[in-house]
Order: C-alpha cells, then sequence, then structure tokens
C-alpha cells in the first residue's frame, strides 16, 4: 500500500470511530450506514471495472443473493448470523465463478451479457420463490455475534463501516501489490499481459469473485440491519446504480467508490425538489460524467492536487 | 391444436417486437461493436411519439407516421453524434457501453418528463373482428405487428445486399481496418447505423402500442428481451436476431401455455445463457476464435 | 430625496400590512405529522394522489385555524417505492422531524421495512397500503393501523358475487407484483370457503405485453370466470386480450380498477368487466343518504378542482388516514400514546372514503366486504350492480 | 536447437497466409526473419507465442512440443516478445511496465497479495531499475509510459520482454520509426542481449542494415514460404531473395 492509501484510510478510520461520537443524529448515520452499503458493493465494481476492463450488469444479483441467502438461513433454519453471513458469501461466489469462468473465457462483452442475465434471474427467483414472493418477508434476526445483538444505528454504523476499512484494507494492498500491476496490465492491453504470462482469465475470475464477495457481504449486511427484505431492492436498476456509483466516483482509484456512494445516496435527498425529472437529471449527470469526466471525481481531484503541488 | 395455434400466435406478437430490437442491436453492433443498451428505448419513443401526434396534434396517421419516424431518426442521430463519436476515437468499448446506458436512462427522463408514467394507446391500425384461425384467434393488430416486421425484414436485406451504402455497411461489419482502406466514410456508417436501429425500434413501438400500451419505463425490459434474441441468434447475424426472437417469443408463450407463466421470463434468459456459454456464436454461427480486444 | 420618501413609504405601508393580517394563530406550536409516500418510482400512481390529498388536507385545516389553534405541520416524505428510502425517511421523520404520527408508506413493502422502526420509537402508524400483514397479527402491531381495505375484503365481495351468479370453477390471472401477489394469495385461499375452485392459476410480468397465453389456458381449463388482479397498464392488456378473444365467460378485476383511465385505454373492450371498488369511484351513483357520500362528494370536488384530476381510491386512503390523525389531535392532543389509544378505540362507525370503519383492538384495519360496491363497465361509465 | 517450426500452415477465410514453414533457430544466435509486407512474418510470430493457432503442423521450444499451449504458459516456459504496434501499458509508470514483466516469476496468490501490507518487494524494485538501466531508460522510471516517444516506447517493450527472463524474444520490427542513431543502439543493445544474456533473438525487421549487420542466420519469407534460408552474405546474393524484394519495390 502506497503512504497515500495507507494515510488515508488512517484519516478514514478515525473519522469512523469518532464520527458517531459528534454526530448523533440517528437519521444522518442512517444515510452513512447506506453510504456503506452502497460503497462495498461499487468497491468490487470498481475494482473489475478498472482493473480488469470487465463490466459487469448484475451486482444486485450477488446483492440480493448475499441479502436472501443470510436472511433465510437465519429465519428459517436459525442459524447464528455471522455463519449465515458467512455461507452467503460463499454461495455467491460459488455462483460468481460458475458464471465468469465460460464467460470469461470469451473475449468482450459477454461477462457484461452473462452478468445482465445473471441478475434478471435472481430477481424472477427472488419473485417467484423468495419468502413472501414479491411482497416480501421480515422479521430476520438482527445482526448478532458472540451472543451481543447490534441493535442501535451507531452499532450498525461501526459494523458496516469496520468491514468498508477491511474490505479497503484488501483491496489497497491488492491493487498495489505485483498482483494488481498485472490487473492493471490486463486493463491496458490484453494482448501484451498474456505474452508476460499472466494468465488473464484466472486474474479476472478472481476479481470478479471478489466483487460477488463484496456486494453479497453488503447484502448481507442490508439484510440483518433492515430486518425486511423485497425483491423491489434487487432489480437491474440498483445494478446500474452501482455502475453510475463508480463512474461518478472513478473507476481507476478505489477511494471513488465511497466518494461515488456518498454522492449516489445523498443525491436523492437533494433531488427531492425535482421529484419529476430526477430520472432525467441522473441520466443527464451520467452522461455527463462518461463524456466529459471520464476520469471520475477521485482521480480529478487527485491530479489538479498533484498539478498544484507540482507549481 | 386450437391451442397451441394460439400460444404460437401470441408468441408471434411478442416474437417481433423482440425480432426487431435484437435487430437494432446487430445493426450497430456491426458497425461499432458496441452493445447498445438504448435500443429498447426507441420502442418506448415510436409508441408515445405516435400518440403525441395522432392524439395531442390529432394530426392524420400518416403524417404521424413519418413524424414518430423522423424524430427517432433524429434521436438516434443525436445518440451517435453527441455520445458515442467522441468516445469512438478513444476505443474504449467498455467506456461506450457504459454510455448507451446513461442515454438510455437520458431518454426514459425525457419521456417521463413529457408522458408521465401513464400507459398510453391508441386505436390499432384497422378497425375488424378478430380473425379465426382453425379456431385460435388473432386480432387485425397482430396481423398489422407480424406483416411491419416482415416487411422490414425485407427491406433491411435489400438495402443491405443490393444498395451501395448498405454495401459499403456490410462491408464495415466485416472488417472496419479493410473498409477504411477502400475510402469507405466508417463514420458515416456508424452514424447510420444508429439512425436505423433507431427507425426501427420506432417501427416497433408504433405497431405494437394499439395491443400493449405504452409507458415511459417498458424500455429496459425490451432492451434485456431483444439482446436475448440477438445473442441467441448470433450477435452481429441479423437473420439470426428475426430466428432468434421470433424463437424467444414462442418459447416464452410455450413456456407460459405448457409449463408455467411465472417461469417465462427465466426460461428465456435462462436459454439465453446457456447458448452464451456453449455455443457463445449463436444457434446458427459457427464458434470463431475471438480475437483478443484491446481496452 | 424623493425616492427616499417613497421608499420609506413604502417600507411603513408593508409594516403595517403585515403587522395587521390577521394570523393563522401561529402562536401555538405547531403539531408535526409525518407521511412517507411513493411519490416516485414503481408506485408513483400511489403516492401521487396520496401526497396531493394530505398537502390539500393540511392546508384546508390550516386555513380553518388549525387544530385547536395549533398550526398543523405536514412533512411529506418521498420513499422512490423503494424499502431503503423508505427506512431512510423513517428515521429522518422520527429522529429530525419528531412527528406525532406518521401516514403511510404507500406500499405493502415498504410499510413492513418501517415496522420495526416505528414500534421501536413508539410512533403511531397509519398505513395506506393493503397487505393484511401490515396489522396482523395485531398483537405485534401495536402501533401500526392502516385505512386501505384488505385484499381478503375485495375477494369476498367478489366470491360473494359469483357464489350468487352460480360461478364454481375460475381462473385467476395476477400480476407478479407485491400488489398481484397478495391478491393471488387471498384468492386461493379463500376459494374453498365458497365452494369456488380455482382451476388455473396464472402470472404475467409488470412489463409484459401479451397475456393471450394465459387467457386461453385459463379457458382451456374449464374456468367459468376470469380474476385478474393487477395495477397499472397489465389490467387494460388482459382486457382488451379478453375482450379480442371473445372467451365467452365473464372477466373480474381487483379493486385497483377504479379509474376512469382504466375505461379509457381499454375502450370498448372494457365492457362488461366486473370488479369490486370502493364508493369513492362510484361517489355519484350511491344514494344520497348514505354516510359516506357528503364526505366523497366534498372529497372529490375538492380534489378535482385544485389539483384537475381524479383522486382515485389510493388518494382516499391517504384521506382517512389523515382525517383519523387529525381527529385524535384535536381530541387528546400531542400525544403518541393517547393518539394510538385513540384511533383504537374511538374510530368506530366512522365514514371514510374507503368505507365505514370500526377500529378495535383486535382490528387496526377496520374495514370489511362492505367497503366495496361490485361494479359492472356499461356504456363506458361504472354502473353499480344490485 | 532452441525453436524448430515443422510444416506450420495458416489461412484466414481461403487465404494462405503460411504454407508448410519450416525453419528452426539455434540457441544463442539472432535470427532474422525478413521479407516483403504480407509475407507471413507477423502472423508467425503470433503463432510461435500462441495468440493465433496454426492449422496444421507443429512447433517445438527446446524439445518439446508447444502445440495447444496457451500463450501466459509459453511465456513462463520462456518465450517473450515485442509487437509492431506496441503494446505498453501506457497507464502504468515505466518501471510499474517493467514489474509486470517481474510478475511472471515473482507472482504471488491473490489472497496473499490482498493481505501483504507492505506492497511490491524492494528487491524487485530494484531489479526492475537494473533492468531500465540496461536498456538506458533509468531516467524516465517515474513517467508514464504513453508519455514516452516512440523510440523509448521499444525500449521499453524489450525491458520487459527482458523481466521475464526468457530464453527466446520475438521482436517483431524492433525498429520501425526509430531515427538512425536510435537504431544504432538498438542493434547495439540487441547483440548485447544474445552476448552477456545468452538469450537467443528471433527478429522480423524491414531494416536491411540492421539485419544484415547483426544477423547470425536469416530466413527469408514471401508470400508465406520460405524462399530461402542461409547466413547474411548468403542471403544478399541469393537471386530469389532479390527478385522478391525487386518485385516488391
Amino acid at each position: 500500500m502506497s503512504k497515500g492509501n495507507a494515510i488515508g484510510l488512517f484519516f478514514l478510520g478515525i473519522f469512523v470511530i469518532f464520527f458517531p461520537q459528534i454526530v448523533t443524529d440517528n437519521y444522518i448515520l442512517t444515510v452513512g450506514i447506506f453510504i456503506g452499503i452502497n460503497a462495498l458493493v461499487a468497491m468490487g465494481l470498481s475494482i473489475l471495472m478498472g482493473y480488469a476492463g470487465q463490466i459487469s450488469l448484475g451486482q444486485a444479483g450477488f446483492y440480493g443473493l448475499g441479502a436472501y441467502v443470510s436472511a433465510i438461513l437465519s429465519l428459517k433454519f436459525g442459524l447464528p448470523v455471522p455463519i449465515s453471513v458467512f455461507i452467503s458469501i460463499l454461495t455467491a461466489s460459488l455462483i460468481a465463478v460458475i458464471l465468469a469462468i465460460p464467460s470469461l473465457r470469451l473475449k468482450g462483452h459477454y461477462l457484461a451479457v452473462a452478468t445482465l442475465g445473471f441478475g434478471e434471474i435472481i430477481h424472477i427467483i427472488l419473485n417467484e420463490w423468495g419468502p413472501g414472493g414479491p411482497s416480501g418477508f421480515g422479521d430476520i434476526p438482527p445482526f448478532s455475534i458472540f451472543g451481543y445483538t447490534l441493535r442501535s444505528t451507531v452499532e450498525y454504523f461501526y459494523l458496516i463501516w469496520m468491514f468498508i476499512i477491511l474490505a479497503m484494507t484488501f483491496s489497497l494492498n491488492l491493487i498495489h501489490s505485483l498482483t494488481g500491476k498485472a490487473l492493471r496490465a490486463i486493463h491496458d492491453s490484453e494482448l501484451a499481459s498474456v505474452t508476460l504470462g499472466i494468465n488473464i482469465t484466472k486474474l479476472k475470475i478472481k476479481v470478479f469473485v471478489l466483487s460477488s464477495i463484496y456486494a453479497s457481504l453488503a447484502g448481507a449486511l442490508y439484510a440483518h440491519y433492515v430486518t425486511f427484505l423485497s425483491p423491489s431492492g434487487f432489480s437491474l436498476f440498483y445494478s446500474i446504480l452501482i455502475l453510475m456509483v463508480v463512474v461518478i466516483g472513478g473507476m481507476t482509484n478505489i477511494w471513488g467508490a465511497i466518494a461515488g456512494a456518498i454522492i449516489i445516496t445523498i443525491l436523492p435527498e437533494i433531488l427531492r425538489g425535482f421529484k419529476e425529472i430526477d430520472i432525467l437529471i441522473y441520466g443527464l449527470i451520467l452522461t455527463f460524467c462518461l463524456l466529459f469526466m471520464r476520469k471520475g471525481i477521485v482521480p480529478l481531484f487527485i491530479e489538479i492536487w498533484e498539478k498544484r503541488i507540482k507549481k | 391444436m386450437t391451442l397451441f395455434l394460439q400460444f404460437l400466435f401470441a408468441g408471434l406478437t411478442t416474437g417481433s417486437v423482440y425480432a426487431l430490437v435484437g435487430i437494432g442491436f446487430n445493426i450497430i453492433y456491426n458497425s461499432t461493436s458496441i452493445i447498445n443498451l438504448a435500443q429498447g428505448e426507441f420502442v418506448v419513443l415510436g409508441g408515445l411519439m405516435m400518440w403525441f401526434f395522432l392524439h395531442s396534434l390529432q394530426l392524420p396517421f400518416s403524417v404521424s407516421l413519418c413524424l414518430t419516424l423522423l424524430t427517432a431518426a433524429i434521436i438516434g442521430l443525436i445518440q451517435e453524434r453527441l455520445t458515442i463519436k467522441p468516445l469512438l476515437k478513444k476505443g474504449d468499448l467498455l467506456l461506450m457501453i457504459m454510455v448507451t446506458i446513461a442515454f438510455s436512462i437520458l431518454i426514459r427522463g425525457i419521456l417521463m418528463f413529457k408522458f408521465g408514467k401513464d400507459p398510453y394507446t391508441y386505436a390499432p391500425f384497422t378497425e375488424g373482428e378478430p380473425i379465426e384461425i382453425f379456431g385460435a384467434i388473432i386480432t387485425q393488430q397482430t396481423l398489422w405487428v407480424i406483416g411491419i416486421t416482415a416487411l422490414c425484414i425485407v427491406l433491411l436485406y435489400l438495402f443491405f445486399n443490393k444498395t451501395m451504402t448498405g454495401r459499403a455497411m456490410k462491408a464495415c461489419s466485416l472488417d472496419m481496418k479493410a473498409a477504411r482502406l477502400m475510402g469507405i466514410n466508417v463514420s458515416k456508417v456508424v452514424m447510420l447505423s444508429f439512425l436505423i436501429s433507431a427507425v426501427i425500434g420506432a417501427i416497433g413501438g408504433i405497431a405494437i402500442t394499439p395491443i400493449s400500451l405504452m409507458e415511459y419505463d417498458k424500455g429496459a425490459m425490451l432492451s434485456v428481451k431483444g439482446f436475448c434474441a440477438a445473442i441467441m441468434g448470433g450477435l452481429g447475424k441479423s437473420r439470426g436476431a428475426v430466428v432468434g426472437g421470433f424463437t424467444l417469443g414462442m418459447l416464452e408463450s410455450l413456456t407460459a401455455g405448457y409449463i408455467h407463466s411465472g417461469l417465462k421470463d427465466a426460461i428465456a434468459l435462462l436459454i439465453m445463457l446457456f447458448i452464451l456459454f456453449v455455443k457463445p456464436a449463436g444457434i446458427f454461427g459457427k464458434t470463431e476464435i475471438l480475437r483478443l480486444r484491446k481496452f | 430625496m424623493k425616492n427616499l420618501v417613497k421608499a420609506s413609504l413604502l417600507i411603513i405601508t408593508i409594516a403595517i400590512a403585515l403587522i395587521f393580517t390577521p394570523k393563522d394563530s401561529y402562536c401555538k406550536e405547531p403539531y408535526k405529522i409525518g407521511a412517507i409516500l411513493s411519490v416516485t418510482g414503481a408506485a408513483s400512481f400511489l403516492g401521487e394522489p396520496e401526497k396531493n390529498t394530505i398537502i390539500m388536507l393540511a392546508e384546508q385545516i390550516n386555513k380553518a385555524g388549525g387544530i385547536n389553534g395549533h398550526p398543523l405541520e405536514v412533512i411529506v416524505e418521498d420513499s422512490k417505492s423503494d424499502e431503503t428510502q423508505a427506512v431512510l425517511a423513517a428515521k429522518k421523520l422520527i429522529e429530525k422531524d419528531k412527528v406525532l404520527a406518521i401516514i403511510g408508506p404507500s406500499t405493502t413493502g415498504e410499510s413492513m421495512a418501517i415496522i420495526p422502526i416505528v414500534t421501536q420509537a413508539k410512533t403511531p402508524l397509519i398505513s395506506v397500503a393493503a397487505g393484511a400483514s401490515i396489522t396482523q397479527p395485531v398483537q405485534e402491531r401495536y402501533w401500526i393501523f392502516k385505512t386501505a381495505q384488505y385484499d381478503t375484503s375485495a375477494v369476498e365481495a367478489i366470491y360473494n358475487h359469483m357464489k350468487n351468479k352460480g360461478i364454481k370453477k375460475v381462473g385467476i390471472i395476477t400480476i407478479t407484483t407485491a400488489f398481484g401477489d397478495a391478491g393471488r394469495k387471498a384468492l386461493i385461499e379463500m376459494a374453498p370457503k365458497f365452494g369456488i375452485t380455482v382451476v388455473a392459476d396464472e402470472r404475467y410480468g409488470p412489463k409484459d405485453t401479451d397475456m393471450t397465453t394465459q387467457l386461453v389456458k385459463i379457458k382451456s381449463a374449464g374456468a367459468q370466470a376470469i380474476i385478474n388482479w393487477s395495477v397499472g397498464p397489465g389490467q387494460v392488456i388482459v382486457t382488451k386480450n379478453w375482450h379480442a378473444l371473445k372467451l365467452g365467460i365473464p372477466l373480474y378485476q381487483s379493486h385497483g380498477w377504479g379509474s376512469k383511465k382504466n375505461l379509457e385505454l381499454a375502450g370498448k373492450a372494457a365492457e362488461g368487466v366486473i370488479a369490486p371498488l370502493g364508493r369513492l369511484v362510484v361517489w355519484d351513483k350511491i344514494p344520497d343518504k348514505h354516510p359516506q357520500k357528503p364526505i366523497l362528494k366534498k372529497y372529490v370536488s375538492d380534489y378535482e378542482g385544485k389539483y384537475r384530476s381524479e383522486p382515485g381510491t389510493f388518494g382516499g386512503h391517504a384521506y382517512d388516514a389523515f382525517m383519523m390523525v387529525v381527529e385524535a389531535l384535536k381530541k387528546v392532543g400531542p400525544d403518541k400514546q393517547k393518539i394510538r389509544d385513540y384511533i383504537e378505540t374511538h374510530i368506530k362507525n366512522w365514514p371514510g372514503t374507503g368505507g365505514i370503519f370500526n377500529m378495535s383492538p383486535k382490528d387496526h384495519c377496520g374495514l370489511d366486504m362492505k367497503a366495496f360496491e361490485m361494479v359492472i363497465v356499461k356504456n363506458g361509465d361504472w354502473e353499480i350492480l344490485k | 536447437m532452441i525453436l524448430e517450426i515443422n510444416n506450420v500452415s495458416k489461412s484466414f477465410g481461403g487465404i494462405k497466409a503460411l504454407k508448410n514453414i519450416n525453419f528452426s533457430v539455434k540457441e544463442g544466435e539472432i535470427h532474422a526473419l525478413i521479407g516483403p509486407n504480407g509475407a507471413g512474418k507477423t502472423t508467425l510470430l503470433n503463432i510461435i507465442s500462441g495468440i493465433e493457432k496454426m492449422d496444421s503442423g507443429d512447433i517445438r521450444f527446446k524439445n518439446i512440443s508447444i502445440k495447444g499451449i496457451p500463450p501466459h504458459k509459453r511465456a513462463a516456459l520462456g518465450i517473450a516478445r515485442t509487437f509492431q504496434n506496441l503494446e505498453i501499458f501506457g497507464n502504468l509508470k515505466v518501471f510499474e511496465n517493467i514489474l509486470t514483466g517481474l510478475y511472471l516469476k515473482n507472482q504471488k496468490g491473490f489472497l496473499k497479495s490482498g493481505i501483504t501490507l507492505k506492497g511490491i518487494d524492494k528487491d524487485l524494485i530494484i531489479q526492475s531499475f537494473s533492468i531500465l538501466e540496461y536498456v538506458n531508460l533509468l531516467n524516465k522510471k517515474d513517467e508514464l509510459a504513453k508519455n514516452l516517444p516512440v523510440g523509448e516506447q521499444r525500449l521499453l517493450e524489450l525491458g520487459r520482454a527482458l523481466a521475464t527472463d526468457p530464453h527466446l524474444i520475438l521482436l517483431d520490427e524492433p525498429a520501425a520509426g526509430l531515427n538512425m542513431r536510435e537504431t544504432k543502439n538498438l542493434s547495439q543493445l540487441i547483440q548485447k542481449i544474445r552476448d552477456e544474456k545468452a538469450i537467443t533473438i528471433l527478429l522480423v525487421e524491414h531494416d536491411m542494415e540492421l539485419v544484415m549487420g547483426i544477423s547470425d542466420m536469416i530466413t527469408v519469407l514471401n508470400f508465406g514460404e520460405v524462399i530461402a534460408e542461409g547466413e547474411p552474405l548468403m542471403i544478399q546474393k541469393n537471386p530469389s531473395v532479390i527478385s522478391a524484394y525487386l518485385g516488391e519495390d
């Protein structure tokens, strides 16, 4: 991990610890929780897009899978929550492998296509066979570990942001390792990468599995925090929302996932006044970012900052 | 038998629209390797604009038709010039797929702003009683939908095989570099492919709206289904999309009819994934070595 | 100089005008009520009229001097038809705005998502969604009420009508959303009680374009009638397909059918469609002496005057919820526990737009099948069946 | 013989790009592959490195058939290459480009990479610097690769190939776009690689001066066929080679 990132993580940690002490407003903390959940899903997609050069349109599928599997295991089978969360992640990553092997063996956009189909299938399955069908189900046990049950908003805030920091550390380590360089290489030229002995298929599969792990973990945390699930939150729309988070935040820097999540989660609150044109505004922002701010916010700021230092 | 025939007709109706969307995907894919995920939005655009000209402005049918197609063509043009052209040079396909998603959200936003969330419909092209064939019933509008789709297919075939421009576009799809060397204006071809795809989508929307109503957010579903059709037939093969579209419509209808209606969407997607994994070049295509792409 | 005089004169005039403007009794602290409604998103057809209704009613009350001199402050949050957003909105209303009661959410899913939150915060919630699970089991739903009729009541009304007509076999076709799913469960569950068999159970997606396959299958399964349970374009497409196929068996729709818009879209295909509808939709056709009539008349004409569109059944649910809270506030003041108790015990024989409510500790909805009239479409208009 | 090409054929949509190619490369030599445009040189390099599949024939590397082995495994066996249309990793820094080459022999597991805090080993970075020094790019180590001029990008590709610690390097027109001085430096570098590192080099090149100056052996391709083979002096005198080149001009 580079020095700048280590410092960044340190400050993020400090911030997370003290934020709920300063801001005691439960509403803002709840917003913080949802930012965290979205950021976790986006982080996986960011590595997949920015480093493996692949796009997934089915992150909502993994997110939903994580949420439902963990909720069902803990509610219907009475498994302890951490174990059901773990199994849900395992399930998601297993499915990711099954999905990735055939589609990543092919070149081009086949992962985009396969994940799009996968996401929709999960949505249909949740609708047809999920507990409660389209109406959803509640009474999911809250998160508990070693006999201690998390109840307050602050506790969930800490829980989710703890996972973010862990995931962030892992991701940053990975990116700054030799493997990370190989991943960047794949993004720039697959042709050159293979001739250097980089097994691009294997690396891409691993990154895809990583993204599914982050998404399913986020889903499981969501399930045990809200304690109610219905299929509507796990549709193609959510996959595209996460795509927006990554694009706006900047896919070549995983801090972008957090920045993007903050923007996308808070945006609806700001747009409350524009209710009839909110979709339009989403579209405009996304188009604008893709055309004129391709790098996204975080890399853009880093660039500006570096330029200033040079002066 | 009657039952089977009835399911078949239902499959043909939805299959027609899937086929038209699928063809749109292919035309653009061939000239740019982009998957234009805004394709379904043009179907919605067609239906809603047709309603607008017919009912809001009270224009005659033929005028409304022309104006609707013109609108779709212009929007298609705008999409290409504004969002695709600046990115095409960069050659970043990932970015271009995303920008089509962004554009689809944009169109959806504009349509919602203009039309709200209500569904719209207008009278079928010809008034009259449904027709009975061996006990199965088929409405006149359904015949229109199928007929118009067939007409589109024939016209496109003639265009791509008999006209200079069409041939140039075909050449482009085979080998863009070679086409450029041969003096074909690739930029124009790309523009034209977006324009044609937009118009084809709109035609589908105009034809289907009297049967199925149209509302601002129907496009995403149509994009996904049309895309399934294109994949089933082999991405890039126009004939494939037609067969893929009708097969998909039929499969959905037969699944709903003989297995269960709750499963029909899942079946379509599962078949798509299956084809993707087992025979990525589509039902008819030969599996070729897909070249490493430079991102 | 002249300008200065003019300016100071103007200021003085404004100041005087301000001082002597009759105050809307703003000397007392306002009562805060929250509302979480799906103003945008998939369920906006519910949230939109609900929001309009609440804003209109709040204006009327404040104009009339508020509640016991307290102005009423209504904070409407848009949940965007999304459970996550509903949770956020509930947190905000409770923690930040400290509202006395919450009206909404518009859908069953969103209501279920926020039930744990309002229960923990001991805040009365009057949902405007239909799902039975919102208020049942009632001992776990101490703080929760709802004003939308039970799906089961609508089913009861339909089956009752069928029983009288001698229909024994039905085919059902439902949309794969929470609304359709709740209807489907109720239809299957309650059929035996009325001696009815469900011979076909078909479904379709919210964006499907053609349902002939499902309808033909229902007919071929030997059904004597079709029941469609959906809201949105689906119910019109089913109607059109049913008409085109000339199936020769009657089509029943759910209580979601009650919008003039559906009749416009379906045209003559809608002729003969039967549905259980709240009296709101057919208010001009019910007898004058019916206790709901004056309320409905005023509400519908006020709404149409202000918004140039029909309020629909859903706007009515918000009306009832709002008026219950207002009445409670009037009688017991700003105390969450007392508001809850008042609604549970004192809303008796209470005419609203959705029916005549009878709340009790055993029933936090208070409506039954008598809330519905069976209505048939005739000549492009509703007609109440006797 | 480090590399043996036996009866390799390849056609693209009916056009035969390579017809029964036979030749071998001796260990420790600079072996040039020349011929007019469209003779099939790059196709052959692609087939050797595994990016394209041959239709028939066999390729043996260090006496093992590498037929059907995927490209990344061939790299692991010791085949490295550069590209005619530069395939550097433009968004990586110069020394990071070298690191991607070092990945092959120094990779760690995915999981281990994620939990190792200290990042890339110091040793590897030092190693990358020494490779950069070898190809004369050390002063540019922190620049983004895409900002380098073409000549230096070619050197960078060569350095990156060296980083995989290969036995055979395939060079695809390394002098294209270079000026006289750069070409001269390049030829010295190529010879240095052969002499100091004992790496065999298969060179595709149009610059005859360069080819004749450094090659130990030359194979001439025309229309997908080997038309001559031999030492530089012999090739220069070969009438069929002359006519092939004259025919082109």
